[in-house]
């Protein structure tokens, strides 16, 4: 029984932690983060245990209201997902113990509604991941959403009119997500995934069925701000808290690219995936996206723009990883969302504590810190080299399977584009790494934020590096098994 | 004789020195005593953990451990194979040498940051160790890169604009060529199937058009080129010289310089070999753009005032000596290269042993500027005099042999052009280094300050590599058999023996 | 096409309405017009799915003991339940979304695009 | 740029068009989606809860998961409204705008909404309970009871309004009806059904009564939330909660 009840057993855990929260806020508002630190570290166990007995087991899955597939709704969980949900939630979790002092100084009175809607963003974001229903989606997708907007208002001046900008764009996306839900709907009467991908094959040739999945793809890729769909995410990301930030970008771009492998790679079968051109568009644009992104980065002034649109470009490995679609590229896009999740949580969270304590936040400003903040600018620069492809470090790792996956493609062109990215990347992390370390600044006051924050930093920049060296661990038992039999590397 | 024992010892040598990072980073610019103790600790262990394998590797052994897989089919492994024994000792003794030095060298001359100084060190090493036992490309990547990073913040280390122009330079042109080599890899795995390094090459004319294989071969030079100086990619390594003088010696001559050539060791002998370059002609190819670099670079030395900066230019032209041994690969040819790689590491380290002495003493950099220094320093310019001789290839000192080696190697190749071309260029050697020898012992300067010798902890490392490299210059098969090594591994690659 | 208009019009009334929401989102300049041109959108989408729940001659989804369990009698039910869900769902970002203006608003005195962009840049800038 | 949207906008006019020449014809008894799944909830959902409103079954039963989902879209909007706005002209001083609720003592409207208040909150209760036989339910019902709230503050004031349902209750109410919702879901589980499975619910009656049952309380629970949540989006919106914590 404790078995069945897992895949439901994060969101369950987030909704009822979101009303404790909530309840025990109305009578003393400092409860809220020893709460959501109790449930984040009880989900991020369910999350675990769940990956393990997926692994060891196969999938499990858990039926809403006792009711069988198609009729009701499915919590159905592979390795990929609880793979997922496990990189939400601990990521999530290690940003939490940032966030204490952190919340407690940006926005001291909204603690409470800060940390209920954080673990509504979590709920909504695991509930995407973890659901087997196209409609059930759908609602956590706008769960996350609504979530996210309002973590994203709450910043700066300037922040309510990116988190407005966002809430039309991301509103537009869920949209076309849903408009496509309801093609596939119309065409097969069904809204369960795997009965929706059993009854597509029937339907090739159908051109309602391409435009279908390209509103869905559209909708995804606005969300995941793939480009040309990511004019949103620099402003968004600049302009929120730092907590908000830091949460918000490693994961929420992350999981939409997690459902955009679900619908391609598991609702599509093979034969219907090479009758639509979604795979080669998505992989060229998202390579446009890289370069772009990467520029975009360079004539930044402002440390925490110039990381927004480093994410822009390196949500847009995952998307050339998913276009090609090999088996390789695949490894190297679900390999990236762990990654990155885990490289740029920890950059941000950097610049979240050097904007509390010094205020600083433009590149010229950060002369000097490597000194005052030295533990800081360790995590930090181990994130950056990753982040350049650096080996032995995670990022290095997922970009090679990228590498291998475009030339077992056959795509010469995409293989130069992501070789060649590194360079770019290079070139705004040594500026800035050059700024942090070798240029002195006496007058400068600052020094390492609190043990809960410094630990977190910490931990994420060793993940960095000890998920490149175990690279090949993470990939042989948790994501090949996860992807489907037709997509994986032959002899694993 | 390809017997292969599993053991741990080849990375007990790597990871030796990075353990002591965090060692020395505990003990900090506070306890400065204790932090070189480190550094000394683990340079005796690591160079005594590489000795240890060498009788075994003599006796036609090698050591292999596999580490965990870190890509589909290509494991985390490390090789001792008799090419890499001859690397991993001249990096293991240099650094336990350079340590002393770098010792003397950064107290004497007030260096701040002394710390992340020699943390940066230990790191490089592992680095270099790991790139001489690296029994795959992957593996090989992995440790150059980590070599090409951890340098960097040594190249920095003065933090004044020049150095950072230096550093920038540097990051310019080695990050582009570890892509390449990037691609260069990924595309050979697609090729072949394996990444492993195979006496003899993994890759054959029939798993791609020629054309193919050439622009490959083409990539994988630019990827290692770099760091092995090749014109026209060198212009970094003069650049790279604001450097600390340890610095300099150790990295610029040995550890950084060499990796690349070490590199290009591989790539022609163990991943293409000697039939695919022929056929493909992309040895004699590179052996031209050796041939060139080696007279150019000894031309560009000639106008050099500043000494570091006229040893950069003669390091790029010597590591085109091994480039060209590695290019014509014969059994000769690639005797002489192996043998040069080391023996032109205890020369050049000298020199710049001497350099580096020279400026904590006097402050100075310039050679025009040093007459009559030989009166004042004798034990640093007599060292200095047996580098420069040896350099220019007078027999009796080590670069004669490895020279030989090379020479005989273009004419078995029946190549002459390039016996000329190394005659000319010792002549060269002989025409920009003895001026400094000559002005240094027999002009008079009185101006000259009478400051005496650096401090022992400098000048005893010097006049040591100043002695090995007489003495493997009379004796090449003393000691760690460097001359039975480089046969070794000429055998296995070329299939022939002298 | 012929059938398009005359077999599946309701949905082409869809569409118009999916464009007139949409030409409101992009071309307006008013951030609570945009905000309407997104509910029209949003409405669209949820006649799409309720156009598609019709069927001729039958009647609505509630049991009726002299219809029985005849499938033909009743309309079919789920675009109706997931579109009340998407319609609470239009609600509350509408009022995320009206929160946000009001918080624009008391920054900016305005909520025209150009003006609060030119706003944002002034004070970027002094 | 306007030229550029409208561009766009032909182009997906265009393409949404051709797209609506796979899909089937208006009406069509036949078509895929009026089968599968749909047959099943018309034949089996009487028979399977006891309710003649199909849709009130599928939405609080055989979907109730999304419904509760929705339920929560509804809680995160109350919350985010309330991080956004809550305690925002306090701290930051920005531009204190006239209040959003402009008032007339008017005796007409006065008299009206008083008369008019009963009736919905009436009718609101009996959406929800009634929701089983006829279109309504807790959604409906809860938007009902926001509205009649709604309507006594903009017309009466928030002074007269505040006994009736005080500007603090709206985030407890939220709170309260999500916990109702998930209770129910939660007490199945634990009486060893899955989530929100109502035939486990432990109150001795036949599974499709006890669907019945589940199905009206998650409703009111709906109802709670929804009625809460949207008092307190409109308190904030409206900056009548400025100065209560």
């Amino acid at each position: 029984m404790i078995e069945s009840t897992l895949p439901i057993g994060v969101p369950l855990l987030l909704l009822g932690g979101a009303i404790v929260t909530v309840g025990a806020g109305l009578v003393r508002r400092s409860a809220a983060w020893p709460i959501t630190l109790v449930v984040l570290v009880l989900s991020a166990l369910v999350s675990v245990r769940q990956l393990l007995v997926v692994l060891a087991e196969g999938p499990l899955t858990h039926r809403l209201g006792g009711w069988p597939p198609p009729i009701g709704i499915e919590f159905a969980v592979d390795g990929l997902s609880a793979f997922v949900t496990s990189v939400v939630v601990v990521i999530a979790l290690l940003v939490l113990l940032y966030a204490r002092d952190a919340v407690r100084r940006e926005t001291p009175e909204e603690e409470v509604p800060f940390f209920a809607l954080l673990q509504v963003l979590l709920l909504g974001l695991t509930g995407m991941v973890l659901t087997g229903d196209l409609f059930n989606l759908y609602v956590f997708f706008e769960i996350s959403s609504l979530a996210g907007y309002a973590l994203v208002g709450l910043g700066s001046r300037e922040a309510p009119v990116s988190a407005f900008r966002y809430l039309l764009l991301g509103s537009l996306g869920a949209s076309f997500y849903l408009m496509g839900v309801g093609y596939l709907y119309v065409l097969t009467g069904s809204l369960n995934m795997a009965d929706v991908a059993s009854i597509l094959p029937g339907l090739i040739g159908n051109p309602t069925l391409t435009i279908a999945m390209t509103m869905m793809v559209a909708g995804l890729s606005l969300k995941m701000a793939l480009f040309p769909l990511h004019g949103w995410l620099p402003d968004a990301y600049t302009y929120a808290s730092s907590t908000a930030t830091a949460v918000i970008a490693p994961i929420m771009t992350k999981v939409s690219a997690y459902v955009l492998i679900r619908v391609l790679f598991f609702v599509c079968d093979p034969a219907l995936r090479a009758t639509i051109p979604v795979g080669s568009t998505v992989a060229w644009l998202a390579a446009t996206g890289i370069v772009v992104g990467s520029v975009m980065a360079i004539a930044q002034s402002d440390v925490k723009r110039m990381l927004a649109y480093s994410s822009v470009a390196q949500v847009a490995y995952i998307g050339v990883g998913i276009g090609l679609g090999t088996p390789f590229a695949l490894i190297g896009a679900t390999l990236h969302i762990l990654s990155h999740a885990t490289m740029k949580s920890c950059l941000f969270l950097v610049t979240g504590s050097v904007q509390l304590q010094t205020g600083r936040r433009s590149l010229h400003s950060y002369e000097g810190l490597g000194r005052v903040m030295p533990w800081t600018f360790a995590g930090f620069t181990l994130a950056a080299l990753a982040m350049i492809g650096i080996p032995p470090t995670a990022g290095f790792f997922s970009k090679w399977y990228l590498v291998l996956g475009g030339i077992n493609a056959g795509e010469w062109p995409i293989v130069l584009i992501v070789v060649a990215s590194s360079l770019l990347t290079a070139g705004y992390f040594f500026r800035l790494m050059e700024k942090i370390y070798a240029n002195p600044s006496p007058s400068l006051k600052a020094n390492d934020p609190g043990m809960l924050a410094r630990i977190s930093i910490m931990a994420l920049g060793a993940g960095v590096l000890v998920l490149g060296v175990a690279n090949f661990w993470f990939v042989g038992e948790v994501l090949q098994p996860a992807l489907p039999a037709t997509l994986r590397l032959t002899g694993m | 004789m390809e017997a292969a024992t599993e053991s741990i010892r080849p990375f007990l040598a790597i990871i030796v020195s990075m353990l002591a990072i965090p060692l020395i980073v505990a003990s900090g610019e506070k306890r400065p005593n204790l932090r070189e103790a480190w550094t000394l600790i683990a340079a005796t262990i690591k160079a005594g953990l590489v000795f240890s394998m060498l009788p075994a590797v003599l006796a036609g052994e090698t050591f292999t451990c596999r580490l965990l897989e870190i890509s589909p089919g290509v494991a985390l492994e490390l090789e001792a194979d008799p090419l890499g024994m001859i690397f991993a000792i001249v990096a293991s003794t240099l650094w336990l040498l350079t340590s002393f030095y770098s010792i003397g060298y950064v107290r004497g001359a007030g260096e701040h940051k002394q710390t992340r100084y020699f943390a940066s060190f230990a790191l490089c090493l592992s680095a270099t160790i790991g790139i001489s036992f690296a029994a795959n490309l992957l593996t090989f990547f992995v440790f150059f890169e980590t070599l090409t990073l951890a340098t960097y913040p040594l190249v920095l280390h003065k933090e004044t604009e020049e150095a950072k122009a230096g550093a920038r330079k540097y990051l310019c042109y080695t990050l582009p060529a570890g892509l390449a080599l990037l691609t260069a890899i990924a595309i050979t795995w697609g090729l072949a199937g394996t990444m492993d390094f195979r006496a003899g090459g993994i890759l054959n004319g029939s798993m791609a058009t020629t054309g193919q294989l050439r622009i490959l071969f083409v990539l994988f030079i630019l990827g290692v080129g770099v760091k092995a100086g090749l014109m026209p990619i060198h212009s970094w390594l003069p650049a790279a010289m604001v450097a600390p003088t340890p610095v300099s010696a150790l990295l610029h001559a040995v550890a950084v310089v060499k990796a690349g050539v070490f590199g290009v060791l591989r790539v022609t002998g163990f991943v293409f070999g000697p039939e695919l370059l022929g056929d493909l002609g992309t040895g004699t190819a590179l052996a031209w753009i050796a041939g060139i670099t080696l007279t150019m670079a000894s031309l560009l030395a000639m106008k050099q005032d500043n000494l570091k900066r006229r040893l950069a230019y003669s390091t790029v032209g010597h590591l085109s000596y091994i480039v060209l041994g590695a290019a014509l690969i014969n059994a000769w040819s690639w005797t002489g290269a192996t043998l040069h790689l080391m023996f032109h590491a205890t020369m050049k380290i000298t020199l710049f042993f001497c350099a580096g002495a020279i400026y904590v003493r006097t402050h100075k950099v310039n050679i025009s500027d040093m007459v009559g220094i030989g009166r004042q320093m004798p034990f640093t310019m007599t060292a200095f005099a047996i580098g420069s001789l040896g350099l220019a290839g007078i027999p009796g000192i080590n670069g004669f042999v490895s020279k030989w080696g090379l020479a005989s190697g273009a004419v078995a190749a029946e190549q002459p052009i390039f016996l000329g071309l190394l005659v000319l260029s010792g002549i060269l050697n002989a025409a920009y280094f003895f001026p400094i020898v000559h002005q240094a012992f027999f002009k008079q300067n009185d101006a000259f300050p009478r400051l005496g010798e650096a401090s022992p902890l400098m000048v005893a490392p010097l006049c040591v590599t100043a002695a090995l490299s007489l003495l493997l210059g009379v004796a090449p098969n003393i000691g760690i058999h460097a001359w039975e090594l480089a046969n070794l591994t000429a055998r296995a690659v070329t299939g022939g023996a002298i | 096409m012929i059938d398009l208009f005359i077999g599946r019009w309701p949905y082409v009334l869809t569409v118009v309405l999916m464009l007139i929401g949409l030409y409101g989102m992009l071309v307006k300049e008013n951030f609570l017009k945009k905000l309407i041109g997104m509910n029209i959108f949003q409405s669209a989408i949820i006649l799409f799915f309720i156009v598609h729940a019709f069927k001729w001659g039958a009647t609505v989804p509630v049991y009726d003991h002299h219809l029985g369990d005849a499938v033909e009698a009743y309309i079919n039910p789920i675009p109706h339940g997931l579109m009340l869900t998407a319609i609470v769902v239009s609600v509350a970002t509408t009022g995320v979304g009206l929160a946000l203006l009001v918080r624009i608003y008391r920054a900016f005195g305005t909520l025209e695009e150009p003006q609060v962009l030119e706003r944002m840049q002034s004070r970027n800038r002094s | 740029m306007k030229q550029v949207s409208i561009f766009v906008l032909i182009l997906l006019g265009a393409v949404l068009l051709a797209a609506g020449n796979g899909l089937p014809l208006f009406g069509d008894p036949h078509a895929p989606a009026a089968k599968h799944v749909s047959d099943h909830y018309i034949e089996h959902a009487y028979h399977d809860a006891h309710t003649p409103n199909f849709v009130t079954v599928m939405i609080a039963d055989y979907r109730s998961f999304d419904t509760l989902g929705e339920t929560m879209v509804v809680f995160a909007a109350g919350m985010a409204c309330l991080l956004l706005l809550r305690g925002h002209v306090r701290r930051r001083g920005g531009v204190v705008l006239p209040p959003i609720v402009h008032r007339d003592d008017s005796i007409i409207t006065d008299l009206v909404t008083r008369a008019m208040v009963p009736v919905i909150q009436i009718f609101a209760l009996y959406v929800v309970f009634h929701g089983h036989y006829s279109p309504g339910g807790g959604f409906q019902g809860g938007a009902l009871l926001a509205g009649s709230v709604l309507l006594v503050r903009v017309v009466l004031g928030q002074d007269r309004s505040n006994p009736i349902f005080p500007v603090s209750w709206g985030t407890p109410f939220g709170v309260a009806g999500l916990a109702i919702f998930l209770g129910v879901g939660l007490v199945a589980l634990a009486f060893g059904g899955s989530g929100l499975q109502y035939d486990h619910l432990p109150l001795g009656l036949e599974p499709d009564m006890l669907r019945n049952w589940g199905i009206l309380i998650a409703e009111i629970g709906v109802a709670f939330a929804v009625m809460g949540t949207l008092v307190s989006i409109f308190d904030d919106l409206s900056g009548e909660s400025g100065e209560v914590a």
